[in-house]
């Protein structure tokens, strides 16, 4: 019982790093990139909800306050393409780490200028509801959140595999050289999926306010997150569930059952017996080169 | 005597049999060409003979070593080298840096002395860019010595891939499309090259090539394959008349076309 | 335009064609070595601490720039340097052996992660890397009759031949003995670079199977890399213990595993000399902005300062317009210019506009 | 009717410091083949890959059915009807070989599965393949994906750069026979780069010849097909290049 | 002549994190002291010298601590540092400022190492964590009836002091001490250690997480039907915890020890606390000044405080000596300050409050 209970937690707060790990792989599936700044965008889309929905700021209905976060947050991360990271295009994968390092601490100012630093807490209509179901508890904001990863995801993974822009944007990030030619504007696709990653990253960020607190520095999620994405097979959106997933799951349960540090030590433990078992994540998206 | 020898060998990826079935040996000194329809399965051979691949069945050995398992970094040391179809250069490097590369095989210091830069290291510096120079003079590379490959046209980097093999000083040199991509003049300066590998530097080649006249010109045999299975043996004139290689390779000769 | 008539292959060999770089090479060392005398007791320590972080850079730019592995734990292995040296000075060994010692165990324990990791390559190993880092950090807290733990613990003095050396207290004599490691840690890397095994490097990282096809053992080489890179890195690390005094294990954070990425590539990868012009960038540029805005206060009253974090937000700024205008890096930016002088008249404006370029696929290998 | 396609008019292009095209002008004509025969590193590509967009010319002035078109992101110009059959292939490793057609027909508003089953039709291979992830294609078989990726865009203007490219003498032929057929029944442009001098001159209506960055030659196929030049340089047809025989250094001195 | 000090400035500095992950505190820290100051140097400084507070930024790494610390001592010449953030940090400038002796005036940590081993140049604001919880943790066995208590903390120093403070007072107090468990400051559920605190049978836990972490942990505790206790420190002592956890459903249970009371329950009848609260509203938008903005501006008016005692002729050791005879009652932080030569800790009351509906109430004061 308990263990299922640990379980169901481990696997709504896999969900988080797993939407959080989405827009990593959105990026990466359309660039090849790495948006270091993903966790810090999905901080700014819950301070951006918090506006919007909180009762002393602008206090509209929380549904709506989501919505029109995400539609802010979708313009911030189109912007970002447009204004910086389209500056760098057809340059080293490296240049976009360093930029997007760089815009984290910017987001992170951006966030701190408006919000302040201290703690602040967003208001949901499902904080602190719980449901009873045979022994084990089940928040009702734990419950939101699998439902909207599970949707998010499939709906993304539709996205890529069956529209004529997910596949354009695939393409992109194989040959931008060979999309270009035959008429994919990729720039314009590169800015549309900076969009839909900023709009990801609200959800999360709404979704891991629901839980706490949020400050300018709950970004640093971002690095576990990335760490998901990654061993899940960086560029698989499934991939990037389950890796959040296998994180969220290992936590609690060390965290139960392990020793000491040691429970700590264990998701990284755990990455680290994917990565040397299958060094390029669950669903590998390494090929041998053709010579 | 034979250099090399392919028994029987064959590799499938999935449903693919890409090789299946083809045996040959390559004489000392001889130059020997593999044609065959595009897909043919010919890339895969020179694969299997670097170890790139790891056959399904079959067995090959060069100069009575049988390599069928050695790991890919062990078969250069043994006097084979290589180029890519698709040209696999370092390109952030110069072509002085790429022919040095080929000379891996050679060194003989290890890391501490190379950080010490121990007399040893200049000696054999030296003579490794005595060999590159060698080679440089043989390609007619002199003008590119000191460029990044990331700027060279396509033909120089054929040649210089060429060079980075031909600097390992091997007893077999495998050759992947050695003149595509090359203008008819410089298919010439190809074929010039390879009689000169043969005759004055000793050298085996097995080479893959899809231009006739420069198999006609300098192979002493000619393997013609198709979908991974043999089509045809024997001198260029002979495989070139198989009526199975003009149907499935040659097509009416080209000159009939202009 | 100066021109090398070269009469040996040694002309090629040696570090430099020109006999005047050589000189420009050495007047630095000499300058550096003379600023003790020059400059003050901060300017010095800056200066110090710049060395140090070229160092470390040095030890990532040998695997980032030039075995093309990405390591984001790097920090991990500055920590093993400085735990080390400390741990064996403290208990009794002198300097000069804990020293070395403290990169060989670094570079030992790199070598030791290289195997299993080899087979990693991109951000696979920039997660593995990463993950091996959280778990040193994890051992550094629970090896605390070693490492303070949490607590932390003060470096030891260093002593050679009965002169202290403490960063403190003879800061100049510190600051000498940086400069020396760091000029033969330079050296060392420059010959490794001209040499075969650092050409097996640069292989590795611009092709695999065209290494494995001349005969280098991927595996073996990568290995080395990952070794070298850590070693040079521990020897940062035990020399950042004894600069900073006083360390727990928050020293290493992830943060200095990013700004070493930062140094490396806003330096220019794939050039040593990339090292030095990222750390003193990463290391000078927020101590010039502090230094500016104080000014500004002063002369003419605008207070930036009293906007929390807006340094760090200039800072980044910085390295974003940097990264737009010049992502090869500043040694990128400082050849170019060299071209442009030497080939000062003929030189046309727009000579270095960037043609557009296009990435492919970097999940091949 | 011979109103002009393409004009391009004193082209300058740099890699940074190198100047890879030195004042190229050349013109297409509706209904035409042209070929553009030159050596290594003459700057074809350049060329090619400066009339589509992909880089950018420093000087001069590419029109396209009588409008501007340099210095527009290369999808913009591409969708005006100019498609290109790179060098060196690049197609989508990770896509499957159909997804990579289907991809050619981006631009196209209209159904294109009677041109999907036209390519098919002329690389069975590639039907036979459809489902799989074409990086593991061999090196002519990507080569005819990216022709059949080409003519699924359907356009006014094919740039085809070395088509011929690791292709055997069969499908080379192949190649020339639909590139012809292509010309003649669908009426599309092409401008055609290729070192099989032979075949391209004896395809084309017109060709030049670039050396240096230069245009240094041009006329109908025919006449510089009869040039002794062309001949001596890019048609092999010197004999004194017997086997066995000291040989000469003979460059090309156009300069 | 003394460092930092002209006929009519006084040059103060201070290492912060205004960037990192202790920007919570440092920033409203830094923004209260400036506005403290702003209103000190607007009448006229100190003395007629006005204060000037220069603030870097290092961003919770230590190379960027040393780094600021030898720009404000060795070329700014400071004449003391104010509200430096982070043990190891402080620790690490230590080195630079004991030659010197250059005052280190209510470091923004409240470690242990802050005044132990003394020095004259070390002074600590409030009581530290370690007193603060130890009193705590034995007021919880003495009042609110715990058996055993278990530790959930982050593994830092600041983790460390909790740990250690409430294993002394169970110690002390001969009980049996549960597990500890560790957590990393991006740990997001608490749900397994939760199970570990719950299966060793502890009623209490000692936290030191980070403030989302614990709205987290107690609302996760709240909903899976437990009703431990748990006992913060200053640094959970936030009346954003408070708020927070009612929005959780979580009303009660929630204990801190700490060198002040919270300000939301004494804004009615506290004028001088209203007062400084409606102005930080104002200058920031904040409904509610946080533990930041209290600690920089008890920081900045108790330097101001030593620096007027001190008088015209100021070096540092008179400053040292002023600082020494403090003693005045703080309203707004709700303490009294007080200090001497053997004595640098200017504030010793350790208050216990705990979370009633939403808000923070103080439940006992402990010398
Ligand atoms: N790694 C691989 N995975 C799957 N299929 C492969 C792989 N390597 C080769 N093949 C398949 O094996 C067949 C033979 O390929 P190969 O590259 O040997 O052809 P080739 O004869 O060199 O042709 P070309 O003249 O076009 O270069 C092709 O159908 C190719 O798709
Ligand atoms: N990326 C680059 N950087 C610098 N110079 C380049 C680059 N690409 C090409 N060049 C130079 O531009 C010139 C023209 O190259 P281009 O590729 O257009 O030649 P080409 O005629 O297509 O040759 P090939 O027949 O080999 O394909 C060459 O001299 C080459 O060295
Ligand atoms: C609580 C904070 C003001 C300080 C922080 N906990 C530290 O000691 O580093
Ligand atoms: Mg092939
Ligand atoms: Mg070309």
């Amino acid at each position: 019982m308990e263990l299922l209970q640990l379980l169901f937690g481990g696997i709504a707060n896999g969900c988080i790093y797993g939407l959080v790990a989405l827009g990593f792989v959105l990026i990466y599936k359309a660039s090849e990139g790495v948006n270091f700044a993903q966790g810090d965008m999905m901080m700014l889309g819950a301070f951006i909800a918090l506006g919007l929905g909180n009762s002393d700021q602008l206090g509209l209905p929380f549904g709506l306050a989501v919505i029109l976060a995400m539609v802010l947050m979708g313009g911030v991360g189109w912007g970002i393409e447009r204004v910086v990271v389209r500056q760098i295009f057809g340059q080293p994968q490296f240049a976009l780490v360093i930029l997007t390092i760089a815009l984290g601490f910017v987001l992170r100012f951006v966030a701190g200028s408006i919000w302040g630093y201290t703690p602040l807490v967003l208001e949901t209509p499902f904080t602190g509801k719980n449901l009873q179901l045979g022994g084990i508890v089940l928040g009702v904001a734990d419950l939101v959140t699998i439902l909207v990863t599970a949707v998010l995801t499939i709906g993304l993974w539709a996205f890529f595999a069956f529209t004529r822009v997910g596949l354009a944007a695939q393409a992109a990030s194989q040959n931008q050289m060979a999309a270009y030619i035959v008429g994919v504007p990729v720039m314009r696709v590169n800015g549309l999926i900076w969009g839909l990653s900023g709009a990801v990253a609200t959800v999360a960020g709404v979704m891991y306010a629901s839980k706490g607190a949020i400050d300018p520095n709950i970004g640093l999620l971002g690095i576990k997150a990335f760490a998901a994405a990654v061993i899940g097979g960086m560029g698989s959106l499934p991939g990037a569930l389950l890796g959040g997933l296998l994180i969220g799951v290992v936590e609690p349960i060390a965290g139960r059952y392990a020793p000491g540090e040691f429970a700590a030590m264990a998701p990284y433990i755990i990455m680290l017996v994917v990565l040397v078992t299958k060094p390029s994540g669950l669903f590998s998206q390494m090929q041998a080169k053709k010579v | 005597m034979s250099l090399l020898k392919a028994e029987d060998i064959a590799v499938h990826f999935g449903g693919v049999k890409a090789v299946d079935g083809v045996s040959f040996e390559v004489d000392e000194g001889e130059v020997f060409a593999i044609i065959g329809p595009n897909g043919a399965g010919k890339s895969t051979i020179f694969n299997l003979i670097s170890r790139i691949y790891t056959m399904t069945r079959g067995k090959i050995t060069f100069d009575g070593t049988d390599i069928t398992r050695l790991p890919s970094h062990k078969v250069a040391p043994l006097g084979i080298a290589r180029t890519f179809q698709n040209i696999e250069l370092f390109d952030h490097s110069t072509v002085l840096q790429n022919l040095l590369m080929g000379r891996h095989t050679h060194r003989s210091t290890n890391f501490v002395e190379d950080i010490l830069f121990l007399p040893k290291v200049r000696r054999e510096e030296r003579e490794h860019r005595k060999r590159v120079e060698e080679v440089i003079e043989f390609l007619e590379l002199e003008a590119y010595r000191g460029k990044m490959i990331a700027g060279l046209p396509y033909g120089v980097r054929k040649v210089v891939e060429i060079g980075r093999a031909l600097a390992m000083g091997p007893k077999l040199i495998l050759l992947d499309e050695p003149a595509s991509g090359l203008s008819v003049e410089e298919s010439q300066e190809v074929a010039f090259w390879i009689e000169d590998m043969r005759r004055d530097m000793g050298l085996t080649v097995l080479m893959v090539e899809h231009d006739m006249k420069l198999v006609s010109a300098v192979a002493d045999r000619v393997l013609a394959v198709n979908n991974g299975r043999p089509l045809a043996l024997g001198t260029p004139a002979e495989v070139q008349s198989d009526p199975h290689v003009q149907a499935a390779y040659l097509g009416t000769p080209e000159e009939d076309a202009a | 335009m100066r021109i090398a008539f070269k009469t040996s292959y040694d002309t090629d060999i040696d570090f430099h064609e020109h006999w005047n770089n050589r000189f420009w090479i050495i007047a630095l060392v000499v300058v550096m070595a003379l600023l003790p005398f020059i400059v003050s007791e901060y300017y010095l320590a800056e200066v110090a601490n710049t060395l140090i972080f070229s160092l470390a850079g040095m030890g990532l730019m040998l695997l980032v720039g030039h075995t093309g592995q990405v390591s984001l734990g790097h920090a991990a292995f500055l920590a093993i340097g400085a735990y080390t040296d400390a741990a064996l000075m403290n208990a009794g060994w002198p300097f000069l052996i804990a020293f070395p010692v403290a990169g060989l165990a670094a570079g030992l324990f790199g070598a030791l992660i290289a195997i299993p990791a080899v087979r990693l390559s991109g951000i696979y190993l920039a997660i593995a890397t990463l993950a091996v880092f959280v778990i040193v950090e994890e051992i550094i807290i629970l090896a605390e009759p070693i490492t303070g733990g949490v607590g932390g613990l003060f470096a030891p003095t260093i002593e050679i031949f009965g002169l202290s050396f403490d960063r403190y207290a003879n800061l100049s004599n510190f600051y000498w003995l940086c400069l020396v490691i760091v000029v033969l840690v330079t050296l060392g890397y420059s010959n490794l670079m001209r040499s075969s095994t650092g050409r097996s490097f640069l292989a590795v990282r611009d092709s695999e199977v065209s290494a494995r096809a001349l005969g280098i053992d991927v595996t073996r080489t990568r290995a080395l890399a990952f070794g070298l890179s850590c070693a040079v890195t521990g020897l940062a690390g035990a020399l950042m213990g004894h600069f900073i005094g006083f360390f727990n294990y928050e020293l290493f954070s992830i943060f200095i595993s990013i700004n070493l990425l930062l140094v490396v590539t806003i330096g220019g990868l794939g050039f040593i000399q990339g090292a030095f012009l990222g750390a003193i960038l990463i290391t000078a540029m927020p101590q010039i902005i502090a230094i500016l805005r104080d000014g500004l206060n002063a002369t003419a009253g605008i207070d930036l300062g009293s906007i929390p974090g807006l340094d760090t937000i200039i800072f980044s700024l910085i390295l974003i317009t940097f990264i737009i205008y010049e992502p090869a890096g500043l040694y990128g930016r400082w050849l170019k210019m060299r071209v442009w002088w030497e080939i000062f008249p003929l030189a046309r404006r727009d000579m270095f506009r960037r043609q557009k370029s296009y990435l492919k696929t970097e999940r091949q290998k | 009717m011979s109103d002009t396609v393409l004009s391009v008019r004193n082209v300058e292009t740099f890699y940074g410091a190198i100047m890879a095209l030195r004042g190229v002008s050349i013109d297409v004509n509706r209904g035409e083949i042209v070929t553009i025969l030159g050596a290594n590193g003459a700057g074809k590509t350049t060329l090619m890959k400066t009339i589509c967009g992909l880089m950018d010319p420093e000087k001069g002035t590419i029109s396209f059915l009588g409008k501007e078109i340099s210095r527009q992101e290369p999808d913009k110009i591409v969708r005006q009807g100019i498609s290109l059959i790179p060098e060196g292939r690049e197609v989508f490793p990770y896509l499957t070989i159909e997804e990579n057609l289907k991809l050619g027909a981006y631009t196209r508003k209209d159904d294109a599965s009677d041109d999907l089953e036209m390519v098919y039709s002329y690389f069975p291979i590639l039907k036979e393949r459809r489902k799989q992830a074409s990086g593991f294609l061999s090196g002519g078989q990507q080569q005819m994906l990216a022709i059949g990726r080409g003519l699924m865009a359907k356009p006014e203007l094919m740039l085809l750069d070395e088509p011929s490219l690791g292709l055997s003498p069969l499908l080379t032929q192949e190649i020339f026979g639909i590139i012809r057929r292509l010309n003649a029944e669908q009426k599309v442009t092409m401008l055609i780069v290729e070192q099989n001098a032979h075949i391209a001159l004896a395809t084309a209506h017109k060709g030049y010849v670039l050396e240096m960055g230069r245009i240094v030659m041009a006329g109908d196929a025919d006449d510089l097909a009869n040039s002794a030049d062309i001949q001596e340089f890019y048609l092999g047809k010197t004999e004194e290049n017997e086997r066995g025989q000291k040989r000469w250094k003979r460059r090309k001195t156009w300069r | 002549d003394t460092p930092g000090v002209s006929d009519d400035e006084i040059k103060i500095g201070g290492a912060h994190d205004l960037s990192g992950i202790f920007a919570p505190f440092s920033v409203p820290a830094v923004q209260a002291a400036q506005m403290y100051f702003d209103e000190v140097n607007a009448n006229g400084g100190v003395h007629g010298r006005k204060i000037s507070y220069i603030v870097e930024d290092h961003g919770y790494q230590v190379p960027k601590a040393v780094q600021a610390g030898n720009k404000l001592i060795n070329r700014d010449g400071v004449f003391a540092m104010l509200l430096n953030l982070g043990t190891p940090h402080n620790i690490a400038l230590f080195q630079l400022m004991g030659p010197k002796g250059v005052p280190n005036v209510n470091p923004l940590t409240a470690a242990r190492q802050m005044v132990d081993p003394p020095a004259p140049w070390k002074f600590a604001g409030t009581a530290s964590y370690y007193d603060a919880v130890k009193e705590t943790a034995k007021h919880m066995v003495e009042n609110e009836g715990t058996k055993k208590f278990c530790n959930m903390i982050l593994p830092t120093d600041f983790g460390k002091e909790i740990e250690g403070a409430v294993i002394d007072a169970s110690a002390d107090l001969g009980m049996e001490v549960g597990p500890t468990i560790s957590h990393k400051p991006d740990e997001t559920d608490f749900t397994g250690a939760l199970g570990k605190v719950k299966s060793a049978g502890c009623d209490t836990v000692g936290m030191a997480l980070g403030i989302g972490q614990i709205i987290n942990a107690v609302a996760t505790a709240r909903k899976l039907g437990m009703d431990t206790k748990f006992v913060l420190s200053s640094a959970g002592f936030h009346t954003v915890v408070a708020k927070g956890l009612a929005a959780q459903g979580v009303t009660d249970g929630v204990f801190a020890g700490a060198g002040w009371q919270d300000i939301e329950v004494r804004i009615a009848d506290t004028p001088e606390l209203a007062e400084w609260v409606q102005k930080w509203n104002a200058a920031t938008g904040d409904a509610l000044p946080g533990t930041g903005a209290l600690l920089g501006h008890s920081g900045a008016e108790l330097l101001v405080a030593a620096l007027e005692a001190a008088g015209p002729d100021l070096t540092r050791e008179n400053f040292i000596a002023a600082m020494e005879g403090l003693n005045y009652a703080d309203p707004i932080m709700g303490n009294t300050v007080s200090m001497s030569a053997d004595d640098h800790v200017a504030a010793k009351e350790i208050f216990v409050s705990k979370i009633e509906n939403g808000s923070w109430q103080l439940i006992a004061t402990i010398e």
